[in-house]
């Protein structure tokens, strides 16, 4: 008994500090008598202590069918857990609700991170959805409600095709293993199952939900959404990838739905007038990439250095696209109009976000070139020749907004609302550092020849 | 020479950059004192690169990657290296008397660390984004500077060059993968690649080409040139055209001769056929323009071309012929932008028909242009001709038609220059002529043009040191 | 795993999602996608039972119990929206687009 | 080769330590004294070239490289000095023409406020000539050939405010361009085949035939067409007189012109070689001397008759070189230089004393008493260029008409015709301005005799059109030593008295008809203008050659508008920036796409997952 308890144990240590932090935070809340400002410590606790837990995972193990854990899991579950604490700490909750529901929501991401089978997939899946679904209704925004049973709807939609694509694999296989299904219903299971996980990362045409959340729900939400719920939705495709026969269709359908999202991510972002809007689009065509890294890697055999690029494409959108909302915030900017000769105004906020859009168009030296370059290296040793060339092309095309706004802020005069009202200095702060990240770790490229997997404690 | 001693030549004007930004009112004096130390330094280099310790290998192997930082400098790359740092130089002096923020001393001094590394990169993956980072500091240069269309003018800039970069990009990464599968190894040094042959050799050597070609430019991909000529500031369209259209040829020369040997040399009859376009529809636009930026900008087009019929040929003349023209052209063209710029400063037009009979009112301003009008148009005794009489034979040895289309070009040079020349000095001035403002060049300027001038002549009568250091490193790639 | 389970539960499913797509209230839509859940779970337990294998009840009793967590948020989202004075239909969630 | 002469050195020192010295100490600080340096270095000049004929007179040649120019693998340049008849026999006149012109433009230019700069130019030009002329292979030949159409550019546009002058000026320079595209692309032949240009290893290209051979004669022609202002490329040379008189005189009479002809005599082993050609370069110089010469007969304006008349007198070189009579062709290019120097000068006195620059045939007249000394020194050039006995165009013009008559057949008759018509148009002009005023004329007061620093040198160039003649065998002789002479030519023939006969009397019989029809009753100049006006119009556009090169240049503008307006910024880059507004078109569409219904958002997640299953399906 000890032998599973022990392994069970080893693998949820980084949840289980969750779920207390969840409990205590509820239990201040109940007391009336902790401020909003210890909720949100003990919160922030919680998720600094899963994640100094979260390095003492050992990996490769197994317990039960239910859980394992690999080195990409480890990997995303640190990248979602980083994303949650600057939500934490700039969230201003009316009470001690949200905190918990983040806490929540990153224990489902935790789950499906260690999920052996497909069972604890789905309910990792829905508790990291049903917590975000109240987050969003809890946002100032006035269409908060809206966005909020949107999200609802599309989100349960999607788990019930979950479901439906589950019980095919469960008639097909006989059991709820991460394995493929033989015969036309495990293909179709599968096929449901991947609808969802589209659903989740906001995969073109099932994306709709995605900019009505992200523009609706407060700034730094949505920043956790692009960046932790986005790196969540990833494993979780990830997670289904082996169940793909090799010469099955899920890869190549995988390769075109990421080619047809960054393309229509790309062009639909170029007239956004909202901010948080044409950063949801980007988040779309970045989803893409995600999406060409995860078939790349399939196509590669579960090859190692393709989920190297996937999780380093994750650890840059993380700075990178967590930085641009932190900046929103911190600028108290929401138009387009607004960044109107923003440089000459608060030149320092406005080279922020120079950095940031750079890295975010992908433009060298910044880790988003680092990133969308180890994509198309690992895109061209699959072969996915044709999907890389529209990547490419996807690419030039979301330089049309990312310089477009550099150049509203840089090369015209003020317009005429100039952004006034300026947010938290630790939203400014936390957004300097994001884009000193996504610059600083352009340089990985040349660092990765030192990156063994054994060095940071983490041993295969 | 050390790989400390090369990064210290594009770290230098980084660092510079980064001192000047902060450097508030004193940073032209920063930009300025970088720019002559890192002339300097490159002057200096010449010592070790003569004693022959060229290129330190890299380090071990890599793991999984091969991506090293790995730089090397041999006759061509330190030739164009100074051409970098003098003509950045040239502009810092140029634009002293204009108040620019520290931000625009900044964006030269980065402009030129990321040119230095191009020219320095022997790691293709380094040569890459330092290819792709000089499109910021440019991208900002003609941005906020420029003049009226300037928004259109940058943006067009990046996106045509991103354009071109992706597929140079996607190229790189199919060249190392193939070598890979060849060999077992992963590397991206560029002294061990070696292009594959056959279907996929040409897919790799036509897109890497195509993102060299929109950087030369070779004509069907040059609509970005006038643009963001005519709407960069003087001293950016100096470095525009001084440096930054050689990187496509420095690309071809240092990346898909060593690399596919035997297939750029089957290449020849496109490629030749390609730059003889380019000469002639240069020209021809040059003639069609009415406005001086514009028609120098097609002039560098038709200039370029002359390039790359030397480096096409594949002949010892060609080759070094049109290296050395890379710099002349580099010299001519920076200084003719200048001198518009100066004019722009003094009329603040740039119409052929906005000046005329400035010979009287500005002497000195009348001799430079007229003295550099004459090197573009390649009279013998100034340094244009020189780099096109050896491209020019060096087509001859290899495919004489081109050669025929080529000196066809250098006569149309005079068809296009000296007209504009006789516009703005000795025309008789239009109803709304602005040769009223003119006034001729102070100290500073003409100090600047003198040495222009000087190097113009010296390198027309006497290109002895600058062949010899060009000449070792080129043979190689001769067939 | 008979023919008969698998057309019963792909009716129902097919039943549910119709519901969801084209009904306008807000609670209709609601039922539809319980109605979707409940058919999976339904599909998971007859499986099992076929098939002899535990692991598909087990994964049904689970089901279900997210099921239920999922309506209580959406009710109470359904309930603010009434509550906030707008026909709980989705022609008044209308304003974010584009 | 011997050692290098120091003279050779001294023919580039002087001049560039004078252009240094006046650019940089005199323009300055006094520019009205900047001439000093030139003239001193004139001067040095005419004695070092003087040197060197003596050298050469005595057989002892040079040919020495400096320094290497250019150079890369086995092929290379070098920049040399090449000593030898041919170069120093036209050096001389170059040396002392150029200068007597330089003193003459002094006294010239003396009150126009470029002065400093005209005269710096005049001798950046003087420089590039004799550097021409002493260089020792093609490709610094071609560096002086280019440096002297420059200077012409600039000198012929000298006076920029004048709208006639600028259009001279770029006519000019175009032209000349136009011809070097031959030279170059020669040039770059001649590397291809022989892998080395200098002009000692050229009397052997015989023995090595090749394909190129026949090319490379036909662009040298082009070539010395444009320079020399031959039939096909000559209409510069006439518009050019816009430029002052000194640079009239020097460039386009005596030094600039010649330099085609001294081309084409340099490359006479390569073209002789060539079967064909030297009768086409005949037949294009004799073509090129009738016609110009009528021309001259039906021009106006002083200047402009003269210079026809150096087109006619260019052809009749071209002529001799074709007729192989390569000796005769220098002889009468030196000649030449000198008489035609003076007519120039003295048309210059002319035009400076009625303080006009263009004096046209109806602003003289009778001037022989007014100003008698130009009066001598124009007669003497007149004598000289009919070909008149005791001056020098008679042995220098009969020499060609000698080779002409060997030849025989058409070549007699087109040489005849020559010595006719160039005796009748000089002794229009002669009578016309010299003569009593003719009832249509109506000289100005102020003309009187030119001041001293203009007469002397016109006086000095009127003894030399006389004297130089009789220097007949020192010039052969000149021509055939000195080791390095490669002129493997015939030497010249001796005085045949019967075809020195009728050329003196045709020269005399044209210069009679045309006393009869200029001074008879009605002045027949005016007379036939007002009754045939057509017909003048006709002779003042060179019966519609002018037509043609207009329509050529209309038709590359036109070419150059389309290129440049209509396709490249009108279509092709219209088509790529639409590019980027299809991609905005796009865009509207897609964000259409998300209406804000709940309902559509979810059909299309259910479209999305039936796709999946469609394609899951299909494997």
């Amino acid at each position: 008994m000890n032998g599973i308890s022990s392994a069970f144990w080893d693998l949820l240590r980084p949840q289980a500090a969750l779920a207390v932090g969840a409990l205590a935070v509820l239990a201040a809340g109940a007391s009336r008598r902790a401020s909003l400002q210890v909720v949100k410590g003990l919160a922030l606790a919680a998720v600094v202590v899963a994640l100094l837990l979260l390095m003492t995972v050992r990996l490769q193990v197994v317990c039960l069918p239910l859980l394992r854990s690999d080195l990409l899991g480890s990997g995303l579950q640190a990248v979602f857990l980083s994303a949650a604490i600057p939500l934490l700490c700039l969230m201003e909750p009316a009470d001690e609700v949200p905190p918990a529901l983040v806490l929540g929501s990153l224990i489902g991401m935790g789950l499906i991170a260690v999920s052996g089978n497909l069972l604890m997939l789905f309910i990792g899946l829905e508790l990291m959805s049903v917590p975000a679904y109240l987050l969003v209704a809890r946002s100032r925004s006035p269409q908060a409600l809206e966005a909020s049973v949107k999200y609802f709807f599309a989100g349960g939609t999607a788990s019930a095709i979950y479901l439906m694509g589950m019980a095919l694999h469960f008639g097909a296989a006989g059991s709820l293993v991460l394995a493929p299904a033989p015969g036309p219903a495990g293909a179709a299971g599968l096929a449901l199952m991947a609808a969802a996980a589209f659903f989740k990362l906001g995969a073109v045409p099932m994306h709709f939900w995605l900019p009505d959340v992200y523009e609706a729900s407060d700034p730094e939400l949505a920043g956790f959404f692009s960046t932790g719920l986005k790196a969540a939705a990833v494993l979780f495709l990830a997670r289904l990838a082996p169940m793909a026969a090799p010469a099955g269709a899920l890869v190549p359908a995988l390769a075109w739905f990421a080619v047809l999202t960054i393309l229509f991510g790309a062009v639909v972002a170029l007239r956004q007038q909202n901010l948080q809007r044409l950063l949801a689009y980007s988040s779309i065509s970045h989803a893409g990439f995600m999406m060409l890294a995860v078939a790349a890697w399939a196509k590669q055999g579960l090859a190692a250095p393709a989920a190297g690029a996937l999780f380093f494409y994750l650890a840059a959108y993380l700075f990178m696209s967590g930085g641009a909302f932190l900046w929103l915030k911190a600028a108290g900017v929401r138009t387009r109009a607004e960044l109107l000769g923003l440089a000459k105004a608060r030149p320092r906020d406005a080279a922020v976000l120079a950095a940031l859009l750079l890295a975010l168009a992908g433009i060298p030296p910044t880790a988003g070139f680092a990133a969308k370059f180890l994509v198309f290296w690992e895109a061209f040793k699959a072969g996915l020749y044709a999907p890389l060339l529209l990547a490419g092309l996807g690419a030039l095309i979301s330089l049309g907004y990312y310089l477009g706004l550099i150049r509203d802020m840089y090369f015209d005069e003020a317009g005429p609302e100039p952004a006034k009202a300026v947010g938290p200095t630790p939203a400014r702060w936390f957004a300097l550092g994001c884009a000193a990240a996504s610059v600083l770790l352009g340089l990985t490229p040349w660092l990765m020849d030192w990156f063994r997997p054994g060095m940071f404690g983490l041993r295969p | 020479m050390t790989q400390g001693a090369l990064t210290i030549l594009w770290l230098l004007p980084a660092l510079g950059g980064l001192a000047a930004l902060a450097g508030g009112r004193f940073s032209r004096w920063i930009a300025l004192a970088v720019s002559l130390a890192a002339l300097a330094y490159g002057f200096w280099l010449l010592g070790p690169l003569r004693t022959g310790v060229v290129a330190a290998a890299p380090q071990a192997p890599a793991w999984a990657f091969g991506i090293r930082y790995a730089l090397f400098c041999d006759g061509l790359s330190l030739s164009l290296c100074w051409l970098t740092a003098f003509l950045t130089a040239a502009c810092v002096v140029a634009s002293w008397k204009k108040d620019y923020s520290a931000g625009y001393w900044a964006a030269f001094l980065f402009l030129e660390a990321a040119l230095m590394g191009v020219f320095l990169a022997r790691d293709l993956f380094l040569f890459f984004v330092f290819w792709e980072s000089v499109l910021i500091p440019m991208f900002f240069i003609i941005g906020l500077w420029g003049t009226a269309g300037r928004r259109h003018a940058a943006m067009k800039f990046f996106l045509f060059t991103f354009f071109g970069s992706i597929f140079l990009l996607i190229g790189s990464v199919a060249l190392v993968t193939l070598q890979h599968s060849a060999t077992g190894v992963w590397t991206w040094d560029m002294a061990q690649l070696k292009g594959p042959e056959g279907r996929a050799g040409l897919m790799i050597f036509a897109a890497m080409a195509l993102g060299f070609a929109v950087k030369v430019p070779i004509v069907p991909l040059h609509t970005w040139l006038p643009d963001a000529h005519t709407e960069a500031p003087a001293a950016g369209s100096v470095m525009l055209a001084g440096v930054l259209l050689k990187m496509g040829v420095y690309g071809f020369l240092r990346v898909l001769w060593p690399l596919f040997p035997r297939l750029s040399w089957q290449m020849l009859p496109l490629l030749g056929l390609l730059a003889g376009i380019n000469v002639i529809y240069g020209a021809f636009c040059a003639m069609a323009q009415k406005d001086l930026k514009r028609l120098i900008a097609y002039s560098s087009v038709a200039h370029m071309g002359f390039c790359l019929l030397g480096i096409v040929s594949r002949k010892p003349e060609g080759l070094v012929g049109g290296s050395l023209q890379l710099l002349n052209h580099g010299i001519i063209t920076g200084t003719l932008f200048l001198l518009v710029g100066f004019l722009y400063d003094r009329g603040h037009r740039r119409g052929l028909g906005d000046y005329g009979d400035l010979a009287g009112r500005a002497p000195w301003l009348t001799f430079f242009f007229g003295f550099t009008t004459l090197a573009s148009v390649g009279l013998p005794g100034l340094n244009g001709f020189v780099g096109e009489f050896m491209s020019l034979l060096g087509m001859a040895r290899t495919w004489s038609i081109m050669a025929v289309v080529g000196v066809a070009g250098v006569t149309l040079a005079a068809a296009y220059a000296l007209p504009a020349f006789q516009a703005v000095f000795w025309g008789a001035p239009g109803p709304d002529s602005v040769s009223a403002l003119v006034y001729d060049l102070d100290a500073r300027e003409k100090g600047l043009f003198w040495v222009m001038a000087a190097l113009m002549l010296a390198i027309g009568l006497y290109p002895g040191p600058l062949l010899r250091l060009l000449e070792p490193c080129l043979l190689g790639l001769a067939q | 795993m008979s023919g008969v389970v698998w057309s019963v539960s792909a009716a129902l499913f097919l039943l549910g999602l119709a519901g969801v797509a084209l009904r306008r209230q807000l609670l209709a839509m609601f039922l539809g996608l319980e109605l979707m859940v409940l058919t999976a779970a339904l599909a998971l337990g007859c499986t099992a039972s076929l098939s002899g294998r535990g692991e598909g009840f087990v994964a049904a009793l689970l089901v279900l119990a997210v099921a239920a967590a999922e309506a209580v948020v959406g009710l109470v989202l359904i309930l603010r929206v009434r509550s906030s004075g707008r026909p709980a239909e989705t022609q008044s969630l209308r304003e974010l687009k584009g | 080769m011997s050692s290098l002469p120091p003279a050779a050195l001294l023919l580039f020192l002087a001049p560039l330590a004078a252009l240094a010295a006046a650019f940089f100490i005199m323009r300055p600080w006094k520019p009205q004294w900047t001439h000093v340096p030139i003239l001193i270095s004139c001067g040095v000049v005419t004695a070092a070239a003087a040197y060197l004929a003596a050298m050469v007179y005595t057989g002892r040649g040079a040919d020495v490289t400096l320094y290497t120019w250019m150079f890369a693998g086995k092929w290379s340049v070098p920049f040399g000095v090449r000593i030898d008849g041919i170069g120093v026999s036209v050096l001389c006149m170059v040396a002392l023409v150029g200068a007597l012109i330089q003193l003459y433009s002094v006294g010239y230019m003396k009150g126009d406020p470029g002065f400093s700069r005209f005269i710096m130019l005049l001798h950046l030009f003087y420089l590039s000539m004799i550097g021409l002329l002493v260089s020792n292979n093609y490709v610094q030949f071609y560096l002086f050939w280019e440096l002297v159409g420059a200077c012409s550019y600039f000198l012929i546009g000298f006076w920029s405010h004048k709208e006639a002058a600028r259009k001279a000026a770029m006519q000019a320079f175009l032209t000349l361009r136009l011809a070097d595209f031959g030279l170059m692309l020669a040039v770059l032949l001649i590397i291809v085949q022989f892998r080395d240009t200098h002009f000692a290893l050229f009397h052997a290209v015989r023995f090595f035939p090749s394909m190129y051979h026949p090319l490379i004669g036909l662009l040298i022609l082009w070539a010395a067409a444009g320079k020399s202002a031959l039939f096909p490329l000559y209409f510069w040379l006439p518009d050019a007189m816009e430029g002052p008189t000194p640079v009239s005189a020097l460039m386009h009479a005596a030094t600039m012109v010649t330099a085609g002809i001294f081309l084409l005599v340099r490359s006479w082993p390569l073209i002789s070689a060539v079967p064909g050609l030297p009768g086409l370069i005949a037949v294009v110089g004799a073509v090129t001397a009738i016609f110009a010469a009528v021309l001259a007969f039906t021009q106006t304006d002083l200047k402009r008759i003269l210079a026809y008349s150096t087109v006619s007198h260019l052809g009749l070189m071209a002529f001799a070189v074709g007729l192989g009579q390569i000796t005769a062709a220098v002889f009468h290019l030196v000649t030449h230089g000198f008489f035609k120097a003076t007519l120039f000068l003295c048309a210059g006195n002319i035009a400076h004393a009625s303080g006009k620059s263009a004096v046209s045939v109806s602003e003289v007249g009778g001037l022989w008493r007014r100003m008698p000394l130009t009066f001598a020194a124009f007669a003497i050039a007149a004598f000289s260029l009919a070909g008149i006995w005791p001056c020098a165009g008679f042995f220098s013009k009969d020499a060609i008409l000698d080779a002409a008559f060997e030849r025989g057949g058409w070549a007699w008759a087109a040489g005849l015709a020559i010595a006719a018509a160039s005796a009748a148009y000089i002794f229009r002009m002669l009578f016309l301005t010299f003569f009593g005023p003719r009832p249509e004329q109506s000289p100005a007061r102020s003309l009187h005799e030119a001041p001293p620093v203009m007469a002397v040198p016109v006086a000095f160039l009127a003894l030399g059109a006389l004297a130089v003649g009789w220097a007949r065998e020192d010039l052969v002789a000149m021509l055939f030593c000195g080791r390095q002479s490669a002129v493997a030519a015939p030497s010249l023939p001796e005085l045949a008295p019967k075809v020195a006969a009728a050329g003196l009397g045709l020269a005399a019989l044209a210069a009679g008809v045309v006393f009869a029809l200029t001074m008879g009753a009605p002045s027949w100049d005016w007379h036939w203008r007002r009754r045939r006006p057509g017909l003048a119009a006709a002779f003042a556009g060179d019966l519609g050659w002018r037509r043609v090169v207009a329509g050529f240049v209309a038709r590359t503008l036109r070419v150059a508008d389309v290129v440049g307006r209509v396709w490249d910024h009108e279509t092709w880059d219209a088509a790529i920036e639409k590019t980027a507004t299809a991609c905005r078109a796009l865009s509207r569409g897609g964000s259409a796409m998300a209406s804000g219904g709940l309902s559509e958002s979810l059909w299309w997640l259910m479209i999305g997952a039936a796709a999946l299953l469609a394609w899951a399906g299909l494997r």
